[in-house]
């Protein structure tokens, strides 16, 4: 009973986000939809950070390689011509639907994290963090200047676009694939190095395996998530992965309490909900009565909200407990 | 009002860790100038008990006094500073500062500096390794002499009471007397000592009083004349 | 804290969330105005670092909305301006957006950047709404960036192609500076197309570039490149960045080696807030739309800049000029469609603009340059921290930049 | 694809930049030292010393550059008994620490940019130290000699400090164990406070010698500053100031380096190429390129 909670309770609420989102007109519908690719980013970024126990600074690398190859074969031929004409022959002349390209994100997401993982998985702690950190600047550069894989400085617009209910059907199969990873023998391995590397390594397991295991899955499901970004926004630049989009995810991963995939699905909804209801409230929202806040509440409150919920709870929202898990 | 004769009293101590007690409900005194003994089995609660004492366990219940004052509450530097010096088990010198800086440590606690260079001196003499080795990096030191350089840290701090835990932990037998030998005489300067050990029948045979503590609580208390009766301790460890 | 405790502050966080969304989903209503108003849907930034080339044009557009309503409006309808703050947040600015045609906008208008503007740009051209930005310096609000749907983008802005050009033609022709060195900012399209489009029109005049010099703006190599710089001789320093930590670094590092070169940058270098106390800024030149520190040329554009003063926004640079610009060519197109507002109908008539006289000075497009070129720029030299107007200069022909 | 490089101006050039970056590689390992706590606000507490420099502009330059060193020690000091300590009771995790520090860093700079504006305030202090003299070729600026000379005497403070001074004595100790020294009687918050100060000072002396040669402060200012240093702290080794300095320094230095020896073309690659680095020296040298030889290990966050 207990696991069905456990599972049900962060997809019943992407559920009802999704619900809502398709009810209502189509201006809030892109809030809902932004809300829910948040929880795939930070589901995403979970699996890694929340199992292992190691800061990740370089899943926002993943997320941008899924949205960029995501985007860039969804895009018609004709109108690449004119606006990146110097782009690889192949990513140029690609034309495939919905579903393949999320496909080929998740499949990029998974190339890119084996690839940095194989050196770094070696590294724990700050060095980690740090050489992760080193991965975002190194992508975050490259595709702001390199006009064979990407725009480059410019901005690529009008990437075709998907309907809610299939970016809430995105966002399920990445929490689906988190929590059957997080139930899986390698999920339970990876928990055992984070509360007793000692421990776990006289019993045998390989930390580095284990965590490079992780960080392949969790950089899969972040090119996914990466896809369902570019499938929702409609464009493509390389702003959007860069240190807002780390700090952020990684804030709503804490804020929700980063022990737990509920938690990561709570931090992400939550932060998202009070980020664009201020965003809203600036430009004057109607809550029974007119309220308008002044420019720039949002950026505060949401920097003073942040740090207050972690001062009063240091273990996040959800005190890293999964659904259904506070009673006994 | 006259001082209580009491230096140390400990009334219905308890510990928990994250719900799991680890001391429940400890009433002991350690009488002014007294050694006082706690033995028992691994995990009995010895060492969450000096860490009550000490301010440094999480949310204890009952209450220490210390000369008839409470000790609720307090953090750890303000009980050190109130005359209470933690000998902590493993000694925790600082291996990367050299032995004098190590013994400085232990100024920090003083409510004075009047009467430091005699102390100094005292602890000198009581132990000669810490002012021959004293520019040595504590690290560079045997086992014996971090021991010893832990002991004469707490000491400068001029305490009231002294708390040991196991200080005979990876010593030599012969070396291990010796300690002992010394805390006789640090006794005789009028400092009181709680001291936990795991080496049983030594400590009964050398304190004044030695409680037997088991499971988080006290089981038996023996003087020096049951030292022999081994019969009595090993029943009070299983319990 | 207890458990139970912790399920009731889960629960109502979840809940007071999925209230906040809500009540945000709760549409807003707007009273429709009698006249049936030509509307605008302005998603712009109030906040951010665009704030202080959106907020002037703005206001600028909607003191000239007034002025043409004041004179009948179009064809009896009055012209609406309505905004929303996104703070270059892009999900924002997309939601922003599509809120803007959920509210029956006519036409669209954006951020002064492309990047930033592209969620919004794109929400409107694919409802085949007409779409304006008021001081965007590249071409690519326009087919080059959003392909075909790009056909109803206008920038008023000054291309960078007719900008740089200019600026060469000043260089070259008035100054008779033979020689230049060229320094990059990679950070944006539109300073590397100003750099380019100088080099072309200063090597077409004649004049010999004597280095390039590339850096990126926020990446801290300024310094390095000062010194680059500094070893060069050459008669100008031709300079394209702006905004930001860079320029202010770059002028104050160079002349503290006493290095006297002039240098000439566009609209970019535009207001004060940048210069640096000591040493002053000095031998250095810009072009922009409208000279602010009081000398500008044109009458009407010191008395509008009056009026912004009045409204307590007093233009810091010239850029406003955009937003007045912008809606002159928005009110000419309407008259050329008899008040058609479909975005194809008026991209038919504003691509055709040639000369087409607004408070900024007259305005061509043509299909290949949907930003502003052939307008005439104000050159502005600061000497000691002391600006003034200097000359008027039209570029001959906007660059070839190779696109 | 080299550029021609005159090398003596490239090495000044950036000794500038490594002299800069290994002050706050000093501040914010101090701080990481003894709290274990990567403050990534502290970018935030250079930015507020430069906004308090642009603001007094005009004022006698002693009192400026004193109300800068005030403001930002009282904002060091506020970040720690606002912020850094409740959560410390709460008994954060590493991480949990780490993403607070965040959450002040983007709290501060939304205030700024409230307050202060997005297009920046210009600092005037001590624009002349911008001038240079020649040798050999070579421009020197003289702030790079203040920079310097400000920065050994600095850590040579800091360190005399640390080494001579009973109460750098417990910072030392709370560094290596800090429930050990609070049992010992090592007052924990003064000593806290006290590496918040020191930081805080270090923090002011790089708003002053940084609007030099960058006279323009806005919001970000503090960002890519902290994050070079704090790259350099980890690059040269956490475990002592003199490490984390050195590190600071390195970064720094082979940044300004690169920045003149590659192609100007090339040169938007810098950061990748640095970060490159960066990844290779970590993980050659997990604990650092200064740090302890024998140990590999490195605790974990």
């Amino acid at each position: 009973m207990r696991r069905v909670l456990e599972l049900a309770g962060p997809i019943a609420l992407v559920a009802a986000t999704a619900a809502i989102a398709s009810g209502i007109s189509s201006a809030h519908q892109l809030e809902f939809e932004t809300a829910l690719v948040m929880v795939a980013i930070v589901v995403a970024l979970y699996v890694f950070v929340g199992n292992s126990g190691v800061i990740s600074f370089g899943h926002a690398s993943f997320v941008a390689a899924g949205a960029y190859l995501a985007g860039l074969v969804t895009l018609d031929p004709e109108t690449k011509n004119f606006t990146t004409p110097g782009l690889f022959h192949v990513l140029l002349h690609a034309q495939i639907g919905l579903v393949p390209s999320l496909a080929l994100a998740a499949a990029v997401g998974a190339a890119y994290a084996i690839v940095v993982g194989l050196p770094l998985m070696r590294l724990s702690g700050l060095p980690a963090g740090i050489a992760t950190f080193a991965v975002l600047g190194i992508t975050y550069d490259v595709l702001s200047y390199w006009g064979k894989i990407g725009p480059g400085v410019q901005t690529l617009s009008g990437v075709p676009e998907a309907s809610s209910w299939s970016i809430a059907a995105g966002v399920v199969i990445v929490i689906v694939a988190a929590y059957a990873y997080q139930r899986s023998r390698f999920g339970r391995m990876l928990r055992a190095t984070r509360e007793d590397p000692a421990a776990a390594r006289a019993s045998g397991i390989s930390i580095y395996r284990q965590r490079l295991l992780a960080f392949a899955l969790s950089g899969a499901l972040a090119g996914l998530a990466g896809g369902l970004y570019v499938h929702q926004l409609g464009i493509i630049t390389p702003e959007l992965f860069y240190l807002d989009l780390t700090f952020v995810t990684l804030a709503m991963l804490v804020f929700g309490g980063m022990g737990s995939l509920w938690g990561a699905v709570v931090g992400a909804l939550a932060i998202s909900a009070l980020n664009s209801f201020l965003g809203d409230a600036e430009n004057t929202v109607d809550v029974g009565f007119h309220l308008t806040l002044p420019n720039g509440t949002r950026l505060v409150t949401v920097g003073a909200v942040m740090a207050l919920v972690l001062i009063l709870k240091p273990s996040g929202l959800t005190g890293g407990r999964e659904f259904g898990r506070w009673r006994r | 009002m006259s001082e209580p004769e009491a230096a140390l009293e400990l009334e219905g101590l308890e510990v928990a860790y994250r719900g799991v007690p680890a001391v429940r409900g400890i009433d002991l005194t350690v009488g002014r100038g007294e050694i006082v003994g706690l033995v028992g089995p691994n995990g009995a609660g010895k060492s969450s008990t000096l860490h009550a004492i000490m301010g440094a366990a999480p949310s204890p219940r009952g209450d220490v006094r210390l000369y008839g004052r409470s000790l609720r509450g307090l953090s750890p530097e303000r009980v050190a500073r109130l005359g209470v010096a933690l000998v902590p088990e493993g000694r925790h010198i600082y291996s990367s500062l050299t032995v004098e800086e190590n013994l400085r440590l232990g100024y920090a606690a003083r409510r004075s500096h009047d009467g430091l260079d005699e102390d100094v001196a005292w602890v000198h003499a009581l132990f000669p390794v810490v002012h021959e080795f004293e520019s040595r990096k504590a690290g560079a030191l045997s086992g014996g002499q971090q021991q010893q350089l832990a002991i004469a840290r707490a000491l400068v701090a001029k305490p009231d009471v002294l708390l040991l835990d196991e200080p005979s932990l990876g010593l030599a037998p012969t070396i291990v007397e010796r300690l002992f030998e010394t805390l006789g005489e640090i006794r005789d300067r009028g400092v009181s000592i709680l001291l936990v050990e795991q080496r049983a029948q030594l400590t009964i045979a050398f304190a004044d009083r030695t409680h037997v503590i088991a499971n988080g609580a006290l089981k038996l208390t023996l003087g020096p004349q049951d030292a022999g009766d081994t019969a009595r301790l090993t029943a009070a460890y299983l319990s | 804290m207890s458990r139970s405790t912790r399920v009731r502050i889960v629960l109502a966080v979840v809940g007071v969330c999925a209230g906040l969304l809500a009540t945000t989903a709760a549409a807003r209503t707007d009273g429709t105005a009698a006249k049936k108003p030509i509307v605008i849907g302005a998603v712009v930034d109030l906040t951010k670092g665009m704030a202080s080339f959106d907020a002037p044009a703005l206001l600028a557009a909607q003191l000239e909305i007034k002025k043409v309503n004041a004179s009948g409006g179009i064809n009896g309808r009055p012209l609406k301006m309505i905004y929303l703050n996104d703070q270059l947040d892009p999900a924002k600015t997309k939601q922003f957006a599509v809120q803007m045609l959920q509210k029956k906008v006519d036409i669209g208008w954006v951020t002064c950047d492309v990047n930033y503007a592209s969620p919004a740009a794109q929400t409107f051209l694919k409802a085949g709404k007409l779409t304006i930005a008021p001081c965007l310096g590249t071409d690519e609000l326009s087919p080059i960036a959003f392909g075909k749907i790009g056909q109803l983008g206008f920038s008023y802005g000054n291309v960078a192609q007719d900008e740089g050009a200019a600026a060469a033609e000043f260089a070259y022709k008035t100054k008779h500076w033979k020689t230049a060195t060229i320094v990059t900012d990679d950070l944006l399209r539109y300073f590397q197309d100003v750099c380019k489009a100088f080099t072309v029109r200063f090597q077409q005049l004649g004049g010999k570039i004597v280095a390039q010099e590339h850096f990126t703006q926020f990446k801290n190599q300024i310094n390095s490149v000062v010194s680059r710089v500094n070893n060069e001789k050459s008669d100008a320093i031709a300079f394209c960045s702006s905004f930001g930590v860079d320029q202010p670094a770059f002028v104050s590092g160079l002349r503290s080696l006493n290095n006297q070169t002039p240098i000439i940058n566009g609209w970019a270098s535009d207001g004060n807030y940048w210069w640096p106390k000591s040493p002053k800024v000095t031998n250095f030149y810009y072009l922009t739309y409208a000279s602010v520190y009081g000398d500008d040329p044109s009458p009407k554009v010191r008395a509008f800049e009056a009026e912004m003063k009045k409204a307590g926004h007093p233009a810091q640079t010239g850029g406003f000029l955009g937003g007045a610009a912008a809606i002159d060519g928005i009110a000419k197109a309407l008259f050329l469609t008899h008040g058609n507002t479909s975005g194809k109908a008026l991209a038919a008539q504003m691509v055709k603009f040639k000369h087409v006289l607004t408070l900024s000075g007259y305005v061509s497009f043509s299909p290949k340059l949907h930003t502003v070129f052939g307008r005439a720029y104000r050159v502005i030299e600061i000497q000691n921290n002391h600006a003034q107007f200097v000359k008027l200069v039209t570029a001959s022909s906007p660059a070839n930049i190779g696109r | 694809m080299l550029a021609a490089v005159n090398w003596g101006q490239a090495i000044a050039d950036a000794i500038a930049l490594g002299a800069l970056y290994g002050l706050v590689a000093v501040g914010i390992g101090l701080v990481f030292g003894v709290l274990r706590l990567v403050n990534f606000a502290y970018g935030e507490l250079i930015t507020a010393g430069a906004y308090v420099l642009a603001y007094t502009y005009g004022w006698p330059r002693p009192i400026s550059i004193l109300l800068c060193v005030g403001a930002v020690v009282a904002l060091a000091l506020a970040q720690e008994l606002v912020a850094f300590r409740p959560l410390r009771r709460g008994g954060a995790t590493p991480a949990t620490m780490l993403v607070a520090t965040f959450a002040v860093s983007f709290l501060l700079q939304a205030i700024y940019l409230l307050a202060f504006g997005s297009r920046g305030q210009i600092v005037g202090t001590l624009g002349r130290l911008n001038s240079a003299f020649t040798v050999d070729g070579v421009d020197i600026r003289w702030i790079l000699l203040v920079t310097v000379v400000t920065g050994l005497v600095l850590l040579g403070a800091t360190a005399a400090v640390l080494e001579r001074t009973s109460v750098g004595l417990h910072i030392r100790a709370a560094a290596t164990d800090f429930r050990t020294s609070r049992l010992l009687g090592v007052r924990a918050n003064r000593v806290i406070m006290l590496s918040f100060v020191i930081s805080g000072v270090l923090a002011a002396a790089v708003s002053v010698l940084y609007t030099v040669s960058n006279p323009l402060v806005q919001p970000t200012m503090g960002v890519p500053i902290t994050i070079f240093a704090l790259v350099g702290v980890v690059v040269g080794g956490m475990d002592r100031l003199w490490s984390a300095a050195l590190g600071g320094f390195a970064v720094g230095l082979v940044y300004g380096l690169f920045s003149d020896v590659m192609s100007s073309t090339s040169s938007v690659y810098l950061p990748a190429v640095v970060y490159g680095l960066v990844i290779v020296v970590l993980l050659l040298r997990p604990a650092g390129l200064f740090g302890a030889w024998r140990s590999a290990q490195v605790e974990r966050v």
